[in-house]
């Protein structure tokens, strides 16, 4: 990219052009959060994103807000700690598949079932990019990749309906192709009080669609275009995304459950009697400038 | 003896092959010892990429380039990158087409255009081939039969006789100009 | 017998845990995350109560990877954070603890010690984690290492943990053990006047001049949190002074011997140990923890029976003392190095004798102590 | 007759670089400069943007319809040498 | 440039990864469960393909954590197992490494290692997880860990691990380095006959008389398998000779000192070190892995200035040869350990020396190697 | 337990009595899993039992099979190895709701994805019990424990719910109360290929009870006695467990899918041309007696 | 009339310890010894196994009733000092 | 002078309570060194139990029991299990109904109905407080005074009046027999 980007004061443009391959989706799923963050006017300095390890980790890295790119599969523990810590902050966790739910799988899980108060958008390009194409968690059976060279023989998660088993309060699923719905649905999970989990289908050419017959982003961009079905209402036990099968997008839940900040802020005042003089208080509390 | 390669492109011109050809071709095929290190992972992709080649008669210990005998250089921009530390009397060939060399450059310059040829013959991706034919012919680190062994041991049924057109091409190719 | 709103500044018969969760209190802590085990749960019971009432966050995550990242996040969110575990969670926590240093983010580990390798011995006393506090994590790395030897020194060090981290901003690790954690004794909470609690360094600088990794005072970077204006960019890959990711050699020589640098350079401040009666001592036994005591004891014991033994008491284990030993070394006979393991801090002790006198250890597998009389044979045995 | 991009446009950038005249840069979404757009005219036989765009979003914009020579010399004219 | 069907007993130029998985296949291997990461992820790659068409089971793991269990419950299936990783992969992998060494499972891990700590450098090359090999883990344990410098070497100490960890029930590990594992190089893969290849030894025993635990040659108990009717009970806690788990003293004395004494009491067998010019050499360079090739060419630059300058190359670096560099410094002026972290093995070096010569450190923080100059410059000081 | 265990040849009686308080439903699952193979008339040297660290963790131990106490969190993957090294062990995994949900809840997640052929039997005690007493991923919300003191404020895990929304062929709930339910269940479990996944409900007096006003076991099995309700075909998303609400419990789904194991043999069959000679094979094996 | 345990019962050892005649113990089930039992005449106002078990699958045996005396007998027989 | 004293008897008889009363009396109501150290875990629970104290003029190093000066013990099991280490002049305490001593047992023994007493009170579990009204009275270890202050500290108001009925019964308990 070298022209003038329209999110520029939204991006840390010394660091760009950005690492993704052409044709990778993550520029699109990055320009999505750009243009759903610039047109609801969010308070940058209150916005953090946290991202893992992977080419979709790269992602906080490019956003001139306060970013944080942790260890693999470790964002949304990571982030856990900043949102209870500074419950003001909108945190956002913007990572791979990988690393959301193959290895970070635990800390999804259990964070949707707490209802923390994060907004999780998992980019999905059915492989581990990074280190070179290997299968992972969301690759669909019979898929090729480094690590599945005669055909994937896993299934794939069902990424919506583990999020919604679990207890998260939003759930959508987009590609990339679906930039303004994406950027709406960006926009409702950063104004939701909840655990929520958006699923970002992008194309990963250069290894994924490599393997796999689709050689280039435009060409996997065409497969989406074909086999995308918007269908909000779907039974979420049904959508699982299977090589050649359709992929079904929409918003699928969306619904109100007080937050784990909210019940023990309820705990808080109704049950703790605070029984320590000022001073302590005082003295404690870790000091701002010195 | 002992020569120093370093081959650099871009991500996709086959140059991290041509180097395996090249350490195997010196291995296998013509009983040296050779070593290939090469540049990895992502921050690579799509940018500048190299390989570096060291063929010696005798074993090598350090794997790394210290002052590169012969470049190999497919992009302008692996040219600028990894031709800093090639010797003054190093031996460069170039794709003509595709790098233009600096002034300062001493040492001897060999142009080919690598990838119109392998345009020509219908796939791009074999200029890799045609750069292994000219260098067989032009520096005498390996030679074409051994090499055309190597790329018969790698490339599979289906494309070897491109890729072997391809090679001889490059070795048949008459030098426009040396500088 | 819980102390559930433990009054202050004053005494105290409570157990380890509960001195050091008190004193995490004291030190400025409002987070903590952690998971339980077997003999550190103590402090997070103690602490699920008590920081509620100080207005922190108490959270059991869902095991100890997730709690060493979420103290990270939450003191990047601006507050002090600690977690505690023992052995099998402490493992669980190395590939983050190198995130802490590598993201110079400050908080405290407490490991309180049991019997291993691996589930071992659950309930019972153990000191074989001490290399690990300092190797644990891939890479190279240099870290702040501590052990209490009584409730009342783990509530100190445990301060002193605190302290040590905001100011050259690494993981602290206090290396506690079952009996010091569970064993209860008079512990003397002073009034917080008297506490020397150092705050975060926070950068005075305006957004635009700060970068997150520049050196200041010591080498060691002023902070900031989110939130705050300063959209900082804090990456575990190997990374320049904004912060932002590098993947070559120059940057990595750029940044890795500032995070060596900052303890190696500032060793001597780190020296605390305490010798007792090594004034004209032959043989000085070696040892912290609980094990210290038990040499104390021996050294009493012995000096009963008119030999001249010493106790060398480590108190912040790493970076460890070399110049204390070697100076030892050059004038006893010999060092004889007690832990309940099966030889770790023996081969600090070792190297940094030089050969300059004997070194001779004594191990204890664990799940009980050393016994003070074989100890005695041992030294009795050196003199001859 | 220029071309222009609707608001379908997913930003992915696969038609930037094969636009023979640079025509196209990031706008809201992509935008395609008239001035420079000939259709590929002079260059290619097809819309070189057209061909590639996944979402098949570059249409004809029906406000600026212009002679096949027109294109042509504009062509040239972006392409003096 | 995929070896597919690598036929065997011949030459071929693969890099050392490549190697190292076709070394395991000729080992035995048939299981592997890994997760991906650079830069050892050509081994998962390469037995992706290749596994299946020995037989074998290949599996990509959800984390390193599960995949090494998966790994040890390969073994107890019956078969040789393996799992290859880099340092971020290392350190999660510590907690179970130890379950390995409590439940003495023989199983071989591959670290690659790359620039640390924490994502560090992730495709450059580094050699800080040297200690962490010995120490990761909780507890107290002795472990054995093996450096390769070459894709040739890389080969045989693969298989040499598999043979150690079947004699000696220990997780062996194989601390390669970027270097090493993506070098291409010329690799004899002998014809299998001229191998040697220690098959797993099970116990002669019927049921009634075997005890999972029972001391059998070397302090080793003889091997089972799940399904053959010795219904065993096989646990990480602190078991008797029955594997049934006893929380208490008296078991742990019995258990640990037998598990430290397989390695320390056979400790001659596992000494494997090799020493160039060191004849009249009065400076003598230290190092294992890539590093151990540069110090030969420094030698060898050195000798053309008429430096007598050796080397001691470390093959097995745990258990650490104390003899071998004892017996060096005590006719050496000067022992240069050269390492590419920022000191790791030279406190080992130090230790053993007993301050009889000088021990000097040139470290490397990783994603690079040691300039020869450099060193050269170094050696020549020490001359002075 | 003094009296002669009519079950003592599937028990190692040298390791009797347990561990556990009295009261505990332990001793009650262990019971059923007993009789179910006692029935089936199992080769019990082709079972294999594993379980993590707990009291729940304990079961693996008293039987008198192949058993492997793993690390906490770790029976799983253990499983997921033995198992695929040798696929004609039947494979059970048995274990408590910590262990299995909260530390390895990502191992639970991906080995029912990948359909391998385990069959895990959690037992569910609201708690972490060999710790003593600390809420955990299933204690309901508003209960008390050593580390809620002020009332759980997480949601609680719908484990059945979960298991089938990550693949799982086979998922039942049941309380120690339902003994014989329950042992039939194991049955067909055992029976089953592919991952099978119950959850056993289960009273800890000692920790659960006694903080939450249940202080024998005998009152904590009243209370599931007079709550529970068996409809197997409860949606399952609905059959959450909250302190003082129903227990659904029942045999939620049983389907059918290819396991990993069958889908590998498959691959293997089809796709990999065995290219090695004898020699090499026989060797390379390892052997059995030398 | 002693007692006999149902199906129903769910092995939880309860009633073991409290019964005065040491008369319960693991069977299929669980079996009350009925030499034993005395519906715990003799010892107790109720019968405590009826009054512990979680699932009331103790349930009289209406073969084997018994007056109040011959219980009580039992009891004494059992019970000699 | 130092003071070591093992409490011995079965989970939920309050054992660890009992040492931490005794130790909790000793520092802060009396002024001495105390350490209490436990047996802990599950594999304790239900079984035999112990805490062990030392109560100290000086400063003490050594945590464990080399020689136990007074024994408690509630239980038979808890007697068997801990009564080894106790040196031969011990104090020992026992529940008379519930612990039967062996012969050999050298030292002085005192017995007291301390569970029965309790019941009578109405609460089993203060059978731990009658034991150490009794021991205050026998033993001079800790005085009546500062037992009830260290008791006063932790026992919640509503069972307070109860606990100090259970000490001073204790204490006021006559000696039945002593051997
Ligand atoms: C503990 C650990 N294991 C493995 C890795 C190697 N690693 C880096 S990125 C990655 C996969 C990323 O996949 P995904 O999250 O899907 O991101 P993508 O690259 O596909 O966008 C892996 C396995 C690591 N950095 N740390
Ligand atoms: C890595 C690690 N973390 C923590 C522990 C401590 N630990 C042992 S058992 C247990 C909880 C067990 O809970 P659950 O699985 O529900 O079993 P229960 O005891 O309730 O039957 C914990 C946290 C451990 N052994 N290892
Ligand atoms: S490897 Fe795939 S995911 Fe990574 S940048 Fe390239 S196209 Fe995108
Ligand atoms: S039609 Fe051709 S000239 Fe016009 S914008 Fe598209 S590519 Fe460019
Ligand atoms: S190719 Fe189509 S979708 Fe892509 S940027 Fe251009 S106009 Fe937009
Ligand atoms: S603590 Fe609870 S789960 Fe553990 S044995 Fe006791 S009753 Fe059972
Ligand atoms: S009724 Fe009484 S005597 Fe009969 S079995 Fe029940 S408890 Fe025993
Ligand atoms: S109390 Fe009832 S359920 Fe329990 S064992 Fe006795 S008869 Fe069976
Ligand atoms: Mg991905
Ligand atoms: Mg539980």
């Amino acid at each position: 990219m070298n022209f003038q980007h329209p999110y520029s004061e939204l991006l840390r443009t010394d660091r760009l052009p950005h690492i993704w391959c052409p044709g990778c989706g993550l520029g699109i799923a990055l320009d999505s959060f750009c243009m759903a963050i610039a047109e609801m006017k969010l308070p940058l300095d209150k916005l953090a994103v946290i991202s893992g390890i992977g080419c979709s980790g790269r992602i906080a890295g490019y956003l001139n807000v306060d970013s944080f790119h942790t260890t693999h599969g470790r964002a949304i523990p990571f982030a856990t700690g900043l949102h209870l810590a500074n419950p003001e902050l909108n945190v956002v966790v913007f990572s791979g598949d990988g690393d959301l739910v193959g290895i970070g799988g635990n800390h999804l899980i259990h964070a949707a079932r707490r209802n923390l108060n994060l907004k999780v958008f998992c980019v999905n390009n059915f492989i581990y990019g990074m280190t070179g194409g290997q299968m992972g968690p969301t690759t669909p059976p019979g898929a090729i990749s480094a690590t599945s060279p005669f055909g994937n023989i896993e299934y794939a998660f069902n990424l919506p309906h583990l999020a919604a088993s679990c207890g998260a309060v939003y759930v959508a699923r987009w590609t990339v192709l679906d930039i303004l719905k994406l950027k709406k649905s960006m926009q409702e999970a950063l104004n939701k009080k909840g655990f929520s989990f958006i699923e970002i289908i992008s194309p990963c050419p250069t290894l994924y669609g490599r393997f796999n017959n689709q050689n280039t982003g435009v060409e996997m961009m065409r497969y989406f275009k074909t086999h995308t079905v918007h269908n909000p209402k779907a039974n979420l036990s049904e959508i699982e995304i299977s090589h050649g099968g359709q992929i079904v997008v929409g918003k699928f839940l969306d619904i109100e459950r007080p937050t784990f900040m909210e019940l023990y802020r309820k705990v808080v005042q109704e049950r703790v009697k605070r029984t320590l003089d000022e001073k302590y208080e005082e003295k404690a509390y870790p000091q701002e400038h010195t | 003896m002992k020569t120093e390669i370093r081959i650099a492109g871009l991500g996709g011109q086959g140059v991290i092959l041509a180097g395996y050809i090249l350490g195997k071709t010196a291995t296998i095929y013509q009983n040296k010892h050779a070593t290939l290190t090469q540049s990895y992972g992502p921050e690579s992709r799509g940018s500048a990429c190299s390989a570096c080649v060291i063929i010696s008669d005798e074993e090598i210990f350090y794997p790394h380039l210290t002052n590169t005998d012969v470049g190999i250089f497919m992009s302008q921009d692996g040219y600028h990158k990894f031709n800093r530390e090639a010797k003054d009397s190093a031996l460069l060939f170039l794709d003509s087409d595709l790098v233009k060399p600096e002034e300062k450059d001493a040492g001897k310059l060999l142009f080919i255009p690598a990838t119109q040829i392998a345009e020509k013959l219908g796939k791009k991706i074999v200029a890799n081939m045609v750069i292994l034919g000219f260098l067989a012919r032009h520096s005498g680190i390996v030679t074409l039969e051994a090499l055309r062994e190597a790329v018969g041991s790698i490339v599979s049924k289906k494309h070897l006789e491109l890729n072997l057109k391809a090679l001889y091409q490059g070795y048949n190719y008459q030098v426009e100009k040396v500088r | 017998m819980k102390n559930n709103h433990l009054p202050l500044s004053q005494s105290h018969f409570i157990n380890g845990n509960e001195a050091c969760a008190e004193a995490a209190l004291l030190a400025g802590c409002r987070f903590f995350a952690g998971y339980p085990i077997t003999p550190s749960t103590e402090i997070a019971e103690h602490l699920a109560e008590r920081l509620p009432e100080v207005g922190g966050i108490f959270i059991q995550m869902e095991d100890e990877i997730a709690s060493m990242n979420a103290v990270l996040g939450a003191v990047w969110g601006g507050l002090k954070g600690m977690s505690a575990t023992s052995g099998p969670g402490f493992s669980l926590m190395m590939e983050n603890i190198g995130l802490a240093v590598m993201t110079e983010t400050p908080c405290v580990v407490v490991d309180v010690q049991r019997g291993g390798p691996s589930t071992g011995l659950a309930t019972l006393v153990g000191q074989g984690d001490m290399m690990q506090a300092r190797w644990g994590s891939h890479g190279s790395y240099e870290i702040i290492a501590l052990c209490p030897s009584s409730p009342q020194e783990f509530f100190y060090q445990t301060i002193q943990a605190f302290n040590l981290s905001e100011k050259f901003r690494v993981p602290v690790l206090l290396m506690a053990d079952e009996m010091v954690g569970h064993m209860s004794e008079k512990v003397v909470i002073p009034p917080i006047e008297k506490l020397e609690i150092y705050p975060r360094r926070y950068t005075l600088k305006p957004p635009g001049e700060y970068k997150v990794y520049q050196r200041a005072e010591n080498g060691v970077p002023e902070m900031v949190k989110a939130g705050d204006g300063y959209r900082i960019h804090v990456t575990g890959t190997t990374h320049d002074e904004r912060g932002y990711p590098f993947m070559n050699e120059e940057t990595q020589k750029e940044l890795i011997p500032r995070l060596v640098d900052k303890i190696r350079k500032n060793h001597k401040e780190l020296i605390d140990t305490k010798e007792f009666f090594t004034e004209d001592a032959e043989v000085v036994l070696v040892g912290y923890g609980i094990t210290a005591r038990t040499l104390r004891w021996v050294a009493h014991l012995a000096r009963e029976k008119n030999l001249k033994v010493g106790v060398l008491k480590l108190n912040i284990v790493w970076p460890f003392p070399d110049e204390v030993v070697l100076n030892l070394a050059k004038k006893v006979k010999a060092l004889v190095v007690c832990e309940i393991n099966m030889g770790q801090m023996v081969r600090e002790v070792e190297r940094a004798a030089k050969g300059f006198c004997e070194v001779k250890f004594m191990g204890h597998p664990g799940g009980g102590m050393h016994s003070p009389t074989d100890i005695l044979e041992a030294v009795q045995q050196v003199k001859a | 007759m220029a071309l222009y991009i609707t608001e379908e446009c997913i930003i992915c950038d696969a038609c930037v670089v094969p636009c023979p005249n640079q025509a196209i840069s990031r706008g809201q979404p992509y935008v395609i400069d008239p001035d420079k757009c000939t259709e590929c005219v002079g260059a290619h036989d097809e819309k070189q943007c057209v061909k590639v765009c996944p979402v098949d979003c570059i249409l004809p914009d029906p406000n600026r319809r212009e002679p096949q020579d027109a294109l042509l010399a504009k062509y040239q004219r972006l392409h003096p040498a």
